[in-house]
C-alpha cells in the first residue's frame, strides 16, 4: 500500500504552515483513543508550542463518535477552530461524514482497512494499514485495539515533525512506571512512525517546528485547577451528586483532599455523595451554617433541583459554595456539549427577589483562584456563592502558567465567637451594623448565652424573632439588596485591555480565548476594538463605566437568550443599553474565533 | 418570702434554662407535651443546651424548636429535607448534640427521600417525627402515615397504605426505633433520655394528636384513639451512668441495654419477652401488631455499637467548623507538588 | 356600664362620611370570628354598598392575631386602605397597638371587660360588656366564645346602621339550615345592637346607606374562581401538594369536581395529592404528555422545586397549567402574606434558555377565565403556561359580576389522530411546518405505526431522534424562540384605559384596585393617565406601542426588585427603557392607592 | 428462495415488531439483556405495542426503552423522578400499558422518595430496576444500592448498608414484587410476563451488571459473583388464560397464583416451599437470606387482587385523555348554580 497524494494538483506548492493548525481524532469513545491524543498532544506542548486539546464526546460511556482537536498555535490562540488541517479518521461510522467536511489542503490520515473509497481529490489522503502495523507491534490480540491508536500517533509526529524524544517522554509520562506499557505502546508509534517515513510521498504542508511559548506552563482541565482552589480554600465539608460535566470537579478534589488533609488518619474534611441535589444543597447550607466551608458542584439539572435551598440560604444569610459546570440543556439535553446557559438562573435562582454573586472564571488559573475567592466571599457576605464554569473550561486540556500561592490569609467574616460576644452590648443576627448591609453571625455551640438565635427564611426582624411586622420585612429586605450591592466591589474584578476605541467587546468565561482571537482579526482588518471581560455578578461599577466609554458594546455570549447582555439590561442606566449588541453562539460547541469576528464585522460592515 | 436556691441538675442549671419561647401551637396540641417532655429529659441528662443544635423542617411540629432550649442555635429549614441540613451541620461541627423535630408530612411524604439517607448513614442525631396523621399547618389533609379508613372531620375517607416509620427505619438498617404517644409522658420522657445517650439516629415516631384536624371520631391519631390502643411494648427506663443499676431489678424480668457512655435502658417486661437488639425480630413485631391494628409502643430496636456516620468519615477530633488556616492550607510545597504532576 | 364620648369636643360636628370608610377587626385566628366578619361584610353588601374584605391572618392555626378589613366604598374601591375608620378590638394582645394607630376620629369598640385605659381623646370610645351581652345570648358555654364575636356584629350594624333585616338573611345564609346556631346567633347580634342603641351616646361619623351597586354581583375569592375555571376548563388530572395560599385552589376544585363530573360513579378526572412538589409537576407533565388537561397549584416553595421539570416541559414541549398563588418569601418567610415576587422566577424558569407564558390574573373573573384559556394555551403552546395569582386575589373576598359561560369551546392544539396520520406524508415530532414555532404531536396509545416517538430533552432533531448534531441544536432552539414569539398574540391581552395622556401607570394582577382608586385622587390633583394592565407575558405587541406613545411610565410591582419593569427592560428597545419609573410595595401587605399616588406624586413634583 | 410466512403470535405480529432502535450501551451491558427479555416477553404476550408506553428515569438503563418496542410512545424523563410522570400518564389515560425502566442510582438514590410513593399508591405499571450497584452513566460511583465492603475498581470501599428494593417494596405494600438477574434470561421472561399480566405497581429487581465499572473481582454485582450466588426460590413458569393447565403440573410440588387475565404464574418448589402470598414470610425470607449474604431471586410476594390506583380512583372507563369538550364542560346551569350560591 503507498500512499496517492491524489490532490496534489490541486495544492499550491508553497511553504508549510509551521506552528498553526490544528489535528483532528474521530473515533469512538471507550476505545482508548484519549491516551493517544493526550500523548500527542503533550508532544507538542513539550516541544515549547502552545497547544490546546478538546475533546467532542457523547452521552453514553462505549462506541458512540467522539472527536478530539488539538489546536497547535505559534500565537498561543487555544480556542476551538471551525476545522481541522489534519484528520485522523478512525471511525468507520463517521468516515465518509469527516471526509466531506475536510477543507482543501487538508491531510487525512485513515484506516486503509476500511476497504472504502475516498472521493475528495482536494485533500491530501494517507491510508495507514493500522491492522498490520497494530499486529506486527502487539501481538497479544486483547491488547491490540488500544495499541492500534498508538499507530495514528506515529504517523502524525512523523508527517508533521513532532519530536520523537518527545513523543517518548510523553509516553512514559502518559504510562507512568508500567514498563510493559510504555514498551508496547512506543513500539506502535515507532510502527506509524516509520510506515511514515517509508510510505508518504506528498508534501505535507503543515509542520511542527521548536519554539519556547510552553516552558513552565502546565496544563490541566478547568475542574481540576478549581478542586486544588477547593483543596487551599479550605473546604472542609464536600456533599455532592455525579453529574456531567462537574463529577470530576468532586473526584479530583476528593483525591486532593485524601491526599493532603489527613493527618494521623483524621480527616480535616468531610465528603457525602449525596442522594441528589437537594441533599447535596441541604448539606452544604447546613455545613455553612454551623461554620464550616462547604462546597458542592454540579451542572444546570442540579442547579434547578437547588433552587429553594438557595433561595432560603440568601434569606437566612447563610454561606456556602455552589459549583455549576455548566452544559446544554436539560437532562436529556446534551450533557456533553458546553454551553454559558445558566448564567441568569444563577444570578437569580429561587422565587422571590433573589440575587446571588456569580464567579466566572475563563481560564484555569481563574477557576483555581475563584474557587478560593469563593469561600471568602460567601464567609464574607453570608450568602450563596456561585462559580460557573463550563464544560469547555471544566473537562477539556487547558495551557496556563503553574498557579501561585495564595499571598491573602482566609477571610472568615462576620463571626462573633465567646470572647467577641462578651465586649458586645447586644447580639442582633439580623442587624445592619456597618452600614455594608452585611449582619454579624454566631455559630452552633458557641459556648456563650447572648450567642443562640433561631434560623429561619425571611420572617424575622433584626433579632431573628419570628416578626410579620411591614416594617420588619421591608428593613431585612432592603439591607439584602444592600448587600448585593457590597458585593459589586468584593467579586473579582473584570479584566480590562482598553484601547481607547469606539467598540468593545465585552464577554466572559471561556468565550475569552475566541475573543482574543478575534480582536486580533479585526485588528488586522483595521478595527481596534476595547476588550471588558466581566469576572463576576454582580456587575462591578467599572463595568459601567467601561460601557459609557463605549460607543458600541458587543456582548457575547455562549447561549440562546444572551444572558450576559440581558443581565446588563437589567444593570445599566437606560441611557447605555442602546449601545449593547449581541453575539450569540449556541450549538453546543466551544465559541470559535470566526463566530465573534462575523458577529462584529456583520454590523460593522452593514 | 425566703429566698430559695432553685432545683438544679447534674451542670447546675434550672429547668428553666432549657425552656423556649411561648408555643404559637393551639392549645392541647400534642406536639407542646413532646416539647415539654424534651425540656425535661435534656435538664434530666444535664446536657449543655449551648452545645445543642436544633434542626426541623416546615410543619406544626417543625415549629417546636422555638419552643424548648433557647439557648441552642435552631434551624427552621425547608419543607422535607431537614435531614441533609442536619447531616451538614453534624459533618461540619462533630461537637454538636443534634435534635430534629418532624412532621409526618415532613418525614413521610415530601421528606422520604432525605429521611431514608439519614437513617443509612447513621447520623449522630435524635429525629423525632411528630406523627398526627395529617398536615397541621395546612389545615388538616391527610399526610402518608395516615391509617386506611381513617376519617376526615371534613368526611373524606383515606384509601392509601400508610408508611410505617418505625418499620422502615428498622428495614434500613437504623440503630434506634422507638415508638412513643404524647400523652404518654413517662414513657416519652424515658425514651428521650435514652435517645440522647445513644450515638448514631435515634428515631422517635411519636404519636402526636392535632387537637384542630385529627381529634375527632373516626381518628386513628387522637387522643382517645390511642390512649384505648396504646399496648407498650416494655416499661422503658433510663440509668445514668453514675447511678447503680444491680439493687433495683430482678433478673429476667427486665432487659438492660448498656449504651455507650456507660448509661442503661432498662426495658421491663410486660405481655412479652422483647429483645430489641433482633432486627428481624423488630421486624416481625411491627407487622404482626399492624397487622392485628394495634398500636405498640417502646424501643424497637437499638444498636448502641453501631458505628455512625461521624465515625465512619474517620472526622478530625476538633470540629471542622473550628479548624483555622493553619489546618486547612496546606504549604507551598503541595502545591508546587501538584503543579509539578501536570507539566 | 354607659358609653364614654370622651373625644366629643374634639369632634368636628360635621355631615357623617357616607359609605366610604373601613371596619377593622382585631381577633386572633381560631376563635371563630370569620363567620361574624363574612355577616357583617355581606349585610352591606346586600345593602348594595361596594365591599371588600380582607383577611391578615398569621402563620399558625389558632391563637395568634389576625386583622380582618372591611371596606364599604361608594366609589367601587376595593384596594386595602391604610387605616379603618371603625375598630374592633377583641384582641388585648393587640389593643394597645390598635389603639395607638386609630385615626383622630375613629370609632373604637372594645371589651369592657378588659379593664384596661385607652389613653386617646380623639376617638369615639364604645366600651361593650361582651362576655355580660354574650352570656345572656347564650346559655351554654362552650358555645359562648363563638357567639361573643356575634355581639359585635350588632354593635357595628347598629351605630353604622346596617339594615338588621341584611344582617339577619347574611346571618342565615352563613350557617345555612342549621336553625339552632341561626337563632343563637341571631340572638347575639339582637344583643348587640340593642346595648348600641341604648348605650351609644355619641354622634358616629361614618353611616352606611342603601345603594344599587352590588345588584346581580357576587362575592368570592379568587382561588375559588381558578376552580371553577378548572372545572369549566376541562381539566382531567389534578396534582397538587398542599401549601398555603394555594391549598383552597385545588380543595375547592376537588369540591367540584365530585360535584359535577362524576357520572354513574366514574369521575371524568382524577385528584392525586402528591408527595411533594417534585411528584405534582412531574404527574402534571407526565398527564399533559399523554393527553390530558393536567394542573397543579403552588406558590413559591413549589415553584422552586419544580425548575427541573418545568425546564424538561419546556424542552420537550409538554402541555401543563401551572398556578402559582404568590406569597411573601421562602418556606419561612411569611407564607400569610402576599406579594407579586415571583413573576421573575416563573417567566425563566429552569436552568438554559427557557421562557414560559405566564397569565396574570388582576380579579377573580379574570381569574376564572384565565384558568380556563391556560389549558387552551398550554394544548395550543404545547408548553407548559403559568397562571399567577396571590394571595390577595386567592384568599380574600373580592365583589365582582357573575362569571360568564364560555363563548369559545376548548382549543386542543396541534394532535394527529390515527385519521389525521393516515394523511399526513410523514410525522415529524418536532419539525417547524406552520411557521408559528409550533410542532405537530401525537398522543400514546394512537393506534397507528406512524405515531409513536420517543420524547427526550433538548437533544433531538425535528424527528425526535437522538442527536448531538450542533445544526439540529440550533435548530430546535431557535423554533422554541419563535414559538414563544407566537404566544405574544394568543395570551390575554392586556387590558388599557387610554386618555392621551403623558402618564402611563403599568400594572398587573391585584394591584389594579389600587391603581384605579390612585388615578382618580390623581385626576383630582389634575394629573391625567393612562393605564396599562399587563394580563401576561411575553408582552403583546400592544404594550409595546402604548409605552411608545407614552413619555413617562410608573411600573407598579409589589416585589423589591421591580420585577415587571425588569422584564420590560428585557423586552422592550433600549429607546424607551428610559421611560420606566417604578414604584415598589413589598411589606406583605396588599398595596394601597396612597403608595401608587406618592410614588407618582414624587417624580411628577420634583 | 421460496419466501416463508414469518413467525407471528397471537395479535399476528413478528418478533422484530417488538424491537427498537439500536442500543449504544457499552457491548455485554446488563442492561441490553434486559431490554432482549422485554422484547421477547411482550411479544410472547401479544401486547399491542401501539398501546404500550415507556417510561425512564435517568441513566444508561434510562435509555433502554429506547431500544425496545419502537412502535410505542416513550418518555426519558428526569432523574429521579420517573415515577410521577408515569402516574400522570397513566391516569391520563388508562388504556395505556405502562412500563418503566429504572436504575439503583435513578430509585434508590435520587428516586428514593417517588418510588415509594409510586409502590404505595400501587399504580398500575410495570417497575423494573436495572441494578448494578453504580451510576453506569456518570462513570461509576456507588449508588445506594452496593453492598458494604463492595470495591470500585480505584479502590474506594462502600462502607455504606444497602438499600434493598425488595424487601422495602414488600414493607411497604407493594403488590408484585420479584428479582432476577439479567444472566437468567428464563427466569426474567417469566417474571416479565408475570408482571405484563399483573394489575398493579410489579417491581422487577433485576441485578443487571455494568461490565465497564462493576464487573470486576471485589464487585457483588459482577455477572460472576451473581452467578455463583444466585439461588432462585422456585422455578418460574407463565401460562396464558387460554392454555390448560391441569395436565402438567403435579400438586404439591408447584404453587399456582391466578391472575386477573385468567393466567397463572406457576411457580415449582426448589429447596424450600415459599408461599408469594405470605407478606411477612416475604419480608422474613428476604432478611434472612440477606443476612446470610446470599443472592435470592424470584417472585417474593404478588396479590393479584390488590386494588390499582386507577380503580381505587373510579376513574371513567374512557381514557382521559380521550374525553373531549361534551364530556368535560358542564352546561350553562352549573354554572348558574355555583353563581347563585354565591350571591
Ligand atoms: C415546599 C413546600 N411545600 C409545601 C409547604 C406547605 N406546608 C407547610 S407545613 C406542611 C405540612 C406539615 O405537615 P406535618 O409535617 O405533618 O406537620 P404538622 O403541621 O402536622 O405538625 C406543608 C405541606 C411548604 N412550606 N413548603
Ligand atoms: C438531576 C440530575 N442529577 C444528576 C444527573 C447525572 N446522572 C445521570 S445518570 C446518573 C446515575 C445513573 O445511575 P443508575 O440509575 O444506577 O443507572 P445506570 O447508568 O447505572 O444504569 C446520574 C447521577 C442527572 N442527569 N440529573
Ligand atoms: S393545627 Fe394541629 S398540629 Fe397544628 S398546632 Fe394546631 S393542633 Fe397542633
Ligand atoms: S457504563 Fe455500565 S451500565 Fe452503562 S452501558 Fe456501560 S456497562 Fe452498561
Ligand atoms: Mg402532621
Ligand atoms: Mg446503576
Amino acid at each position: 500500500m503507498t500512499v496517492t497524494a491524489q490532490s496534489e494538483a490541486t495544492l499550491s506548492r508553497r511553504e508549510p504552515l509551521v506552528n498553526d493548525f490544528s489535528i483532528e481524532v474521530a473515533t469512538v469513545n471507550g476505545s482508548g483513543s484519549q491516551s493517544a491524543n493526550n500523548i500527542l498532544m503533550r508532544a507538542i506542548f513539550q516541544m515549547g508550542i502552545p497547544v490546546s486539546g478538546k475533546n467532542l464526546f457523547p452521552s453514553n460511556i462505549a462506541g458512540l463518535p467522539t472527536w478530539f482537536t488539538i489546536r497547535a498555535n505559534r500565537h498561543g490562540y487555544i480556542a476551538r477552530k471551525a476545522d481541522s488541517e489534519i484528520v485522523v479518521a478512525m471511525n468507520p461510522e463517521t468516515l465518509q461524514a469527516d471526509v466531506q467536511k475536510l477543507r482543501p489542503g487538508a491531510v487525512l490520515i485513515y484506516n486503509s482497512d476500511l476497504k472504502v473509497t475516498v472521493s475528495r481529490d482536494d485533500v491530501i489522503v494517507l491510508a495507514v494499514p493500522f491492522g498490520k502495523l497494530a499486529t506486527e507491534a502487539c501481538p497479544e490480540v486483547k491488547l491490540r485495539k488500544l495499541v492500534t491508536n498508538m499507530v495514528y500517533v506515529g504517523v502524525v509526529a512523523q508527517v508533521l515533525g513532532i519530536d520523537m524524544a518527545e513523543v517518548e517522554a510523553a509516553l512514559r509520562k502518559q504510562f507512568k512506571g508500567k514498563e510493559k506499557a510504555v514498551e508496547l505502546n512506543l513500539g506502535a508509534v515507532k510502527a506509524g512512525a516509520a510506515w511514515a517515513s517509508e510510505n508518504v510521498e506528498a508534501e505535507i504542508p503543515y509542520h511542527l517546528e521548536r519554539m519556547d511559548a510552553t516552558k513552565g506552563k502546565v496544563i490541566i482541565e478547568g475542574n481540576r485547577a478549581a478542586a486544588i482552589g477547593c483543596l487551599f480554600g479550605g473546604c472542609t465539608v464536600v456533599a455532592w451528586y455525579p453529574i456531567t460535566p462537574s463529577s470530576s470537579l468532586c473526584e479530583n478534589l476528593i483525591g486532593y483532599l485524601s491526599k493532603y488533609r489527613v493527618k494521623d488518619g483524621k480527616a480535616s474534611f468531610a465528603v457525602v455523595q449525596a442522594e441528589d441535589e437537594l441533599a447535596s444543597a441541604g448539606m452544604v447550607v447546613g455545613a455553612g451554617w454551623a461554620g464550616s466551608r462547604a462546597m458542592t458542584a454540579t451542572s444546570g439539572p442540579g442547579i434547578s433541583l437547588m433552587a429553594e435551598f438557595v433561595g432560603y440560604a440568601y434569606f437566612t444569610e447563610i454561606p456556602g459554595v455552589f459549583f455549576d459546570v455548566q452544559r446544554t440543556g436539560p437532562s436529556t439535553g446534551l450533557p456533553t456539549r458546553t454551553m454559558q446557559g445558566d448564567l441568569f438562573s444563577l444570578h437569580t435562582l429561587s422565587h422571590g427577589d433573589t440575587r446571588h454573586p456569580v464567579l466566572i472564571p475563563g481560564n484555569p488559573r481563574e477557576a483555581y483562584e475563584d474557587a478560593m475567592a469563593s469561600f471568602d466571599l460567601a464567609e464574607r457576605l453570608q450568602t450563596p456563592v456561585f462559580v460557573a464554569l463550563d464544560l469547555d473550561l471544566g473537562m477539556n486540556n487547558w495551557m496556563t502558567e503553574p498557579f501561585e500561592y495564595p499571598t491573602k490569609g482566609f477571610d472568615r467574616g462576620k463571626v462573633l465567637d465567646a470572647e467577641a460576644l462578651e465586649k458586645v452590648a447586644e447580639f442582633a443576627r439580623y442587624q445592619e451594623v456597618d452600614g455594608d448591609g452585611i449582619p454579624y453571625r454566631t455559630l452552633p455551640g458557641t459556648p456563650h448565652p447572648k450567642a443562640a438565635y433561631f434560623t429561619r427564611g425571611s420572617g424575622h426582624d433584626a433579632h431573628a424573632r419570628y416578626s410579620e411586622r411591614p416594617a420588619d420585612y421591608t428593613f431585612i429586605m432592603d439591607r439584602l439588596a444592600r448587600k448585593l450591592d457590597t458585593a459589586r466591589t468584593l467579586v473579582p474584578q473584570p479584566v480590562i485591555d482598553w484601547r481607547d476605541a469606539a467598540i468593545t467587546l465585552l464577554a466572559y468565561g471561556t468565550s475569552d480565548a475566541a475573543v482574543m482571537e478575534a480582536r486580533d482579526q479585526l485588528r488586522a482588518q483595521g478595527i481596534e476594538t476595547n476588550y471588558v471581560r466581566v469576572r463576576a455578578l454582580p456587575f462591578s461599577r467599572d463595568i459601567h463605566d467601561r460601557i459609557a466609554k463605549s460607543a458600541r458594546v458587543y456582548v457575547v455570549d455562549q447561549n440562546r437568550d444572551g444572558q450576559m447582555l440581558e443581565l446588563l439590561k437589567l444593570d445599566l442606566p437606560a441611557s447605555e443599553i442602546g449601545k449593547l449588541h449581541s453575539i450569540r453562539h449556541y450549538d453546543g460547541l466551544p465559541l470559535d474565533a470566526q463566530s465573534v469576528l462575523e458577529g462584529v464585522l456583520e454590523r460593522e460592515n452593514a | 418570702m425566703a429566698s430559695q436556691a432553685p432545683v438544679t441538675n447534674s451542670i447546675g442549671l434550672a429547668l428553666n434554662d432549657y425552656k423556649g419561647a411561648v408555643s404559637t401551637l393551639c392549645a392541647g396540641c400534642g406536639h407542646d407535651a413532646v416539647t415539654g417532655q424534651i425540656v425535661r429529659a435534656f435538664y434530666q441528662r444535664g446536657v449543655d443546651p449551648q452545645r445543642v443544635a436544633k434542626f426541623s423542617g416546615i410543619g406544626c411540629s417543625s415549629k417546636t424548636p422555638a419552643y424548648f432550649l433557647n439557648q441552642a442555635h435552631g434551624i427552621n429549614s425547608v419543607h422535607g429535607r431537614m435531614p441533609s441540613v442536619a447531616t451538614g451541620a453534624l459533618l461540619a461541627n462533630r461537637d454538636l448534640i443534634g435534635i430534629g423535630i418532624s412532621g409526618d408530612g415532613d418525614t413521610a411524604s415530601i421528606g422520604m427521600g432525605q429521611f431514608v439517607h439519614l437513617v443509612r448513614r447513621n447520623v449522630p442525631m435524635i429525629y423525632i417525627i411528630e406523627n398526627n396523621g395529617v398536615y397541621g399547618l395546612t389545615k388538616g389533609q391527610f399526610s402518608a402515615t395516615a391509617d386506611v379508613g381513617s376519617v376526615l372531620k371534613t368526611g373524606v375517607v383515606n384509601d392509601l397504605p400508610p408508611v410505617d416509620l418505625c418499620s422502615l427505619a428498622v428495614e434500613l438498617g437504623a440503630s434506634f426505633v422507638a415508638r412513643s404517644f404524647s400523652g404518654d409522658p413517662k414513657q416519652l420522657a424515658a425514651l428521650l433520655e435514652a435517645a440522647i445517650a445513644h450515638r448514631g439516629t435515634a428515631v422517635l415516631d411519636v404519636i402526636s394528636p392535632c387537637v384542630t384536624f385529627n381529634n375527632h371520631e373516626g381518628s386513628t391519631k387522637s387522643y382517645t384513639y390511642a390512649k384505648e390502643h396504646e399496648i407498650p411494648l416494655h416499661e422503658i427506663g433510663f440509668v445514668p451512668a453514675y447511678e447503680n443499676l444491680e439493687a433495683e431489678y430482678e433478673p429476667g424480668e427486665t432487659r438492660v441495654v448498656e449504651m455507650h457512655d456507660g448509661s442503661k435502658i432498662t426495658l421491663k417486661k410486660l405481655e412479652r419477652d422483647y429483645d430489641p437488639s433482633d432486627r428481624l425480630a423488630a421486624l416481625n413485631t411491627l407487622r404482626q401488631t399492624r397487622d392485628e391494628g394495634l398500636f405498640l409502643t417502646g424501643l424497637f430496636y437499638v444498636n448502641p455499637d453501631q458505628e455512625d456516620f461521624t465515625s465512619m468519615l474517620k472526622i478530625h477530633d476538633k470540629p471542622l467548623s473550628r479548624l483555622q488556616e493553619d489546618d486547612l492550607r496546606p504549604g507551598p510545597d503541595v502545591l508546587s507538588a501538584i503543579m509539578q504532576g501536570l507539566v
